[in-house]
């Protein structure tokens, strides 16, 4: 579905990424480990057409998507799920979810999305009115999601999702994004660490010093001893 | 980097060549006004007097058998540079024979254009320019204005004020005047006046440029209800405003616009709205009936060139341009400015309503055959009801109470 | 623009401009405008080290030369002292008064400031015109009309003398533009460029942006002051109408052509603006209209001005310098 | 005391204070969103007035001010919208673009005022009264024309906000100035909002332009002092919230009317400017600003 072949990446004048090349398949739950800093939420940006500079070759569908503006990516069904959030902080959660289907192929479907974001995370249900600047931080994480998800997206590319959560909010967010793979999209995630691989992902790239370092099914990556201690936090 | 040196070389080389293109047998004339700018209108007002009167001297043959040739400089918002730039260009490069400027600066025209011999015709109205002429009379010889000073214009608008047939309900004024040098100079004079006269100067405001709403001021206004509302800004959108706001709940008071009267649009805006209004132009040309038949023929021939009534400087720098070629006659050479100079202030020049004298500070004194001018506005049109001095009603035109006043 | 390329581009300026009376010293118009080239090639400088190197987005920069032209037309007048100290002691009134704009402008961000410093402008003539303005001897609306020319050594460096007051200002511009590039040059300069990309960062160097901000702040309001006062000798009057928008926008061009940031630039732009000027003049009444388009097509096809023009038509060794600022200001209107 | 001529100045600050409002409201929203600072902004409330001078007196078209505002909008919407995509945002990438955008249209400006005085003429050009007459209660007097004014005024206003509030381009432009990163993750084409946001405010201060015409007359170089009053009013309620700006215009059109009452019309521009240095000595962000 998504492959990314030899990109190299700057972010101000910095070169991030080193001739990194992985794939997404349809229905897949593709999971980037790495630590901190070193490339993973740019190789997130870059697909997303967040860099000003991506060399290489991104290719979506079968299309080339080098160099696309986020904006026509949005439309594509290709959105980015931010590790900060990146929410209207001044708006409501309804606002918030309707700004999320603000791509031309949304509209048509936003209140079918709508419906399904509630089904999926109920407590927005309970907030449509609350601002966004005033939720906490789990919830602020399902928002973004949910924005994301109103988008109408196939491909999912989301930062970070577990990030400063606590450990019962997070299985939570887990088990939102099975579900949401359950529903058939397909998604990158980016980790530091996920205890619950091989419940969640299909396969697994690790990203180190801007270059990929191992890759396999989740399984291999459950066994690998080096990863077990480093990220998996087994 | 070497290519600095052509481009600049080019630059200069475009400048200087601009003023050299023409030569033959024509004498040529500086047209020294703000052609943009928040002068233009004023400027304006004077290029039609001038142009009309170079005009017709080429249509009579020229001057001395050579045709007049203007050149113009914009001397924008007058920034005491841009006065000595227009001097330097005009007189210093050009090497125009003559002068013919309006509003020029107030003062800074006189030490800009005295450093030359050509003569320099203004239409400043200002006391701040006679004085520097005072500082040395001999040196600014080549000076000549126009029109009387802002203090004399004000003791006349005074003077008719005082001389109105019609009895003052009380003894307060309120005098409004913009910030500039004249607005400045002419609220000045009448506070002094008024207070000397016993009145009580109720208020005194100085407001700037731009002022369109003047509500606080009349809520003053209202309870102080003034005998008289003296307003110079010489501005049509601030003296209409004015007037339209103060007509919402009018007291029983002369209104008084001294010069600020002149902006055409006072009356072409307002018409019969504006009727009532009194005020005040120097070195005027008085309407609807010139005094001479002359007189009626030149502003019959003004309104066929332009379109309009004559405004007020269009008739001063247009008597300047003929005053000049008339003692250029007389003298015989363009070229001898002292001789044409003298000549000037000596004997005067014979225009459409009888003689000009420029006296020994080479201004153009109110008075005599050439003298103020006051005006109210009856039935939309601006008409003569005083000249001044001395101050008497001219012909058959009278006063008339504005409506506004119980 | 490293050193010698700085440094030499301003000896060829003003080289070339110390030869231009041998051409036209007969004709006082044209000295004139030289003359006010060099006047307002140290204006802008002074605009474009504070606005282009110190990012301090003033627009007060018209006002602080008025207030040096007055407060030494005032100290030569009333007190009698030498048009040289006056025009000396009026710098330091300027500075002084742009070290009291400084302190509140300093804590606020860029449009405020550039507010902030224009209300010095748009105050500054009422103010004049004022009567508190008339008690200090500004004259009120008539302004000074009787300014002395400056003397020395014999010479009257006034209206009468252009080609003595040209050597004059070009003195002071090449004095101004020296003091303006050892600047840029200095550590300060390096502060400024630092601070100018991230001011997180110029802190960890221990950047005090409050002491640096403060110093180029009273700099250039003390050289404008010192090109203010000697403007008034020159001319020997003064009214408030230099403080209309004419001379603002002259002075913007002036920049824009230069090169914002791209100094010596200013010192061409303002030579370049003046002399366009005067060639537009035979357009009248069109010429502003004409001057307006010209910036808008200028800014949009001289990113760097003429300096950046020059420097790509003449590639020398300094010329290959990457365009850095392209990434930082990628993010127009980020940060949110 | 004199109660009814406090009422009466108090009148006055309302009428100001709600044509400033409408008028400020562009100006900080561009600000808001984009980061841009319009120095035509004063030449866009003359091409308002201009624009129904040509419409009403020129071309003498029957219809009245509501047949003007109906032509007037979609005009000024697209002269903002083409003048941002034209001269603004190609200057977005580059060094310095905040400076370059005030010297572009610095330079819009001269170009403007000066068109319309080369088009025009120097001289003023009036309108006709949108209502004449008056309502009197006891000593207080209320021209029609200001409440006409202040109704419009106020009407732009609201019909601003609730643009902003409740259409889908409203949102995206509160987005854009809240979260510009936010903003183009959702798929939002950040430079037509730009745009489209420049076009918006070009209508607030031309349809203001229109509005005050027929009391304050059309001059080529009205626009100045629209432009300062403004740009005072922005940063005074902080640059870039429109609260904070509808409030500052309220306080300011007060000020200025009592300040010109009890002291005289002199002081009013450095009491302006003086409680605006007191604010910002304060608070640097204005009265609701934010950072940022």
């Amino acid at each position: 579905m998504l492959t990314i072949a030899d990109v190299n990446a700057y972010y101000d004048q910095f070169h991030v990424l080193h001739d990194v090349s992985c794939e997404v398949h349809e229905g897949e739950v593709v999971v980037m480990l790495g630590p901190n800093g070193h490339g993973k939420s740019t190789l997130l940006k870059a697909v997303c057409g967040l860099l000003d500079r991506v060399d290489g070759t991104i290719t979506y569908k079968g299309q080339d998507i080098t160099g696309w503006s986020t904006e026509q990516l949005v439309n594509q069904g290709v959105i980015y799920i931010a590790e900060n959030r990146e929410l209207f902080g001044d708006m409501t959660v309804m606002e918030n979810l309707k700004l999320g289907a603000y791509a031309k192929n949304a509209r048509k479907k936003e209140k079918r999305n709508l419906a399904r974001v509630f089904e999926l995370f109920p407590r927005l249900a309970a907030r449509k009115k609350q601002l966004a600047a005033t939720m906490s931080g789990g919830e602020a994480r399902m928002l973004a999601i949910a924005r994301g998800l109103m988008s109408n997206a196939d491909f999912l590319c989301i930062d970070e999702p577990s990030l400063g959560l606590q450990p019962n909010l997070r299985t939570e967010v887990f088990n939102i994004i099975k579900e949401i793979h359950r529903q058939g999209k397909s998604m990158l995630l980016v980790e530091q660490n996920i205890p619950q691989i091989a419940d969640l992902a299909d396969r697994v790239y690790v990203l180190e010093e801007g270059c990929i370092t191992f890759q396999g099914s989740a399984e291999e990556a459950a066994a690998d001893d080096r990863l077990k201690e480093i990220f998996l936090g087994m | 980097m070497k290519r600095i040196i052509p481009i600049v070389l080019l630059l200069t080389a475009i400048l200087t060549l601009t003023g050299m293109a023409h030569a033959g047998d024509v004498i040529k004339v500086g047209v020294p006004l703000a052609m943009t700018g928040p002068y233009t209108d004023t400027g304006d007002n004077y290029w039609k007097g001038i142009k009309m009167a170079i005009d017709e001297i080429n249509a009579d043959g020229g001057l001395l058998g050579k045709q007049l040739e203007p050149i113009r400089f914009d001397t924008q918002e007058f920034a005491p540079e841009r006065v000595m730039q227009g001097a330097d260009y005009l007189v210093g490069q050009e090497k125009v024979d003559s002068v013919h400027a309006g509003w020029a600066g107030w003062g800074q025209d006189v030490r800009a254009y005295g450093k030359y011999t050509a003569p320099f015709f203004a239409d400043d109205g200002s006391q701040a320019a006679v004085d520097v002429f005072k500082e040395d009379p001999e040196k600014y010889a080549n000076i000549f204005q126009l029109t009387d000073t802002d203090i004399n214009q004000a003791t006349s608008m005074f003077n008719v004020l005082m001389a109105l047939p019609y009895e003052y309900p009380n003894k307060k004024v309120v005098i409004i005047n913009a910030d500039d040098a004249w607005g400045t100079g002419v609220g000045d004079t009448l506070e002094t006046k008024f207070k000397e006269a016993g009145w009580e100067v109720a208020l005194r405001e100085v407001v700037p440029y731009g002022t369109r709403e003047w509500g606080p001021i009349m809520t003053r206004i209202r309870r102080i209800k003034p005998a008289i509302i003296h307003v110079e800004i010489v501005s049509a959108p601030e003296v209409i405003t004015f007037f339209r706001q103060f007509m919402r709940t009018p007291t029983d008071t002369i209104l008084s616009y001294g010069y600020s009267i002149v902006p055409r649009e006072v009356v072409e805006t307002m018409g019969k709205e504006a009727d009532g209004l009194i005020g005040e132009v120097p070195t005027a040309m008085p309407t609807p009936e010139a005094p001479t038949p002359e007189a009626q023929a030149w502003v019959e021939r003004f309104t066929e060139i332009w379109g309009h009534q004559p405004q007020a400087g269009s008739w001063a720098a247009y008597s300047g341009v003929k005053a000049w070629a008339a003692a250029v006659v007389a003298v015989g050479d363009e070229k001898d400015h002292a001789a044409v100079n003298r000549h000037i202030a000596t004997v005067g020049y014979k225009g459409e309503t009888g003689w000009w004298k420029w006296d020994e500070d080479h201004v153009m004194r109110g008075g005599g055959d050439v003298p103020f001018g006051h005006y109210q506005v009856q039935d939309g049109e601006m008409v003569t009801i005083f000249t001044d001095p001395p101050t008497r009603p001219y012909k058959d035109y009278k006063f008339i109470k504005p409506r506004w006043i119980k | 623009m490293d050193w010698k390329r700085m440094s030499g581009t301003m000896a060829l300026i003003y080289g070339v401009m110390a030869l231009m009376p041998l051409f036209v010293g007969g004709t006082d118009h044209l000295m004139h405008i030289l003359i006010m080239c060099l006047i307002w090639a140290v204006v802008a400088s002074c605009w474009d080290l504070i606005m282009g190197f110190a990012g301090i987005f003033s627009f007060g920069q018209v006002a602080f030369f008025v207030i040096g032209a007055y407060a030494s037309a005032i100290l030569a007048l009333t007190f009698g002292i030498h048009p040289l100290a006056a025009m000396v002691l009026a710098g330091v009134v300027a500075a002084a008064i742009g070290v009291l704009v400084a302190l509140p402008c300093l804590r606020l961000k860029g449009a405020y400031i550039a507010l902030v410093t224009f209300a010095v402008h748009m105050i500054l003539e009422p103010f004049l015109k004022s009567d508190m303005g008339r008690a200090i001897g500004t004259g009120g609306s008539r302004g000074i009309l009787t300014i002395p020319p400056m003397e020395l050594f014999g010479i009257t460096f006034g209206a009468g003398d252009k080609v003595a007051v040209f050597y004059a200002a070009l003195v002071l511009a090449v004095v101004c533009s020296v003091i303006i590039m050892l600047v840029i040059r200095s550590f300060w300069g390096t502060a400024f460029l630092a601070l100018k990309d991230s001011a997180g960062f110029a802190a960890s160097l221990g950047v005090s942006a409050f002491k640096y901000k403060l110093a180029v702040f009273a700099l250039t309001s003390f050289l404008t002051g010192l090109a203010g006062g000697f403007y008034g000798h020159y001319i020997g009057m003064l009214s408030t109408r230099m403080l209309g928008i004419d001379l603002f926008v002259m002075l913007m061009i002036m920049l824009v052509l230069g090169g914002i940031g791209q100094f010596p630039g200013a010192i061409l732009g303002a030579i370049v603006t003046v002399t366009f000027n005067e060639a537009l003049a035979p357009l009248g009444t069109y010429r502003p209209m004409v001057l307006g388009a010209l910036v808008v097509v200028l800014v949009l096809a001289l990113p760097d001005g003429i300096i950046g023009l020059l420097r790509n038509l003449v590639p020398g060794r300094g010329a290959a310098e990457p365009a850095v600022a392209e990434s930082t200001a990628a993010n127009a209107g980020g940060q949110g | 005391m004199y109660i009814e001529e406090y009422l009466d100045v108090f009148i006055s600050g309302l009428t100001n204070g709600s044509v400033y409002a409408l008028m400020a409201v562009g100006l900080t929203l561009v600000y808001g969103v984009s980061r841009a600072f319009n120095f035509a902004y004063g030449s866009f409330y003359s091409l308002g007035g201009y624009f129904a001078w040509v419409l009403m007196v020129y071309l003498g078209l029957s219809g009245g001010y509501l047949m003007v505002l109906l032509m007037a909008v979609p005009f000024l919407i697209g002269f903002g919208y083409v003048t941002e995509k034209v001269i603004v945002a190609p200057l977005r990438k580059r060094s310095d673009w905040e400076v370059k955008v005030m010297m572009i249209t610095l330079g819009l400006a001269l170009f403007l005022d000066n068109g319309y005085q080369v088009l025009f003429g120097p001289r003023m050009k009036s309108l006709p009264p949108i209502m004449t007459g008056a309502v009197e209660l006891g000593p207080i007097y209320i021209a029609n024309q200001d409440i006409m004014i202040f109704v419009l005024a106020i009407s732009g206003i609201l019909a601003f906000r609730w643009l902003l509030n409740n259409t889908r381009i409203g949102m995206a432009v509160r987005a854009v100035a809240q979260n510009p990163i936010g903003a183009k993750i959702v798929g939002i084409p950040k430079n037509r909002i730009f745009a489209a946001t420049f076009g918006i405010s070009t209508v607030m201060v031309g349809l203001g332009g229109i509005l005050l015409a027929q009391k304050y007359f059309i001059s080529p170089m009205g626009g100045w002092d629209i432009l300062v009053k403004s740009w005072v009013i922005t940063a005074f309620g902080g640059m870039g919230s429109i609260r904070g700006g509808l409030l500052a215009a309220f306080i300011l059109g007060m000020l200025e009317a009592y300040v010109g009452y009890v002291f005289g019309m002199t002081w009013v521009l450095f009491a302006l400017f003086g409680v605006l240095l007191a604010t910002l000595a304060i608070r640097p962000q204005g009265l609701m600003g934010k950072w940022g």
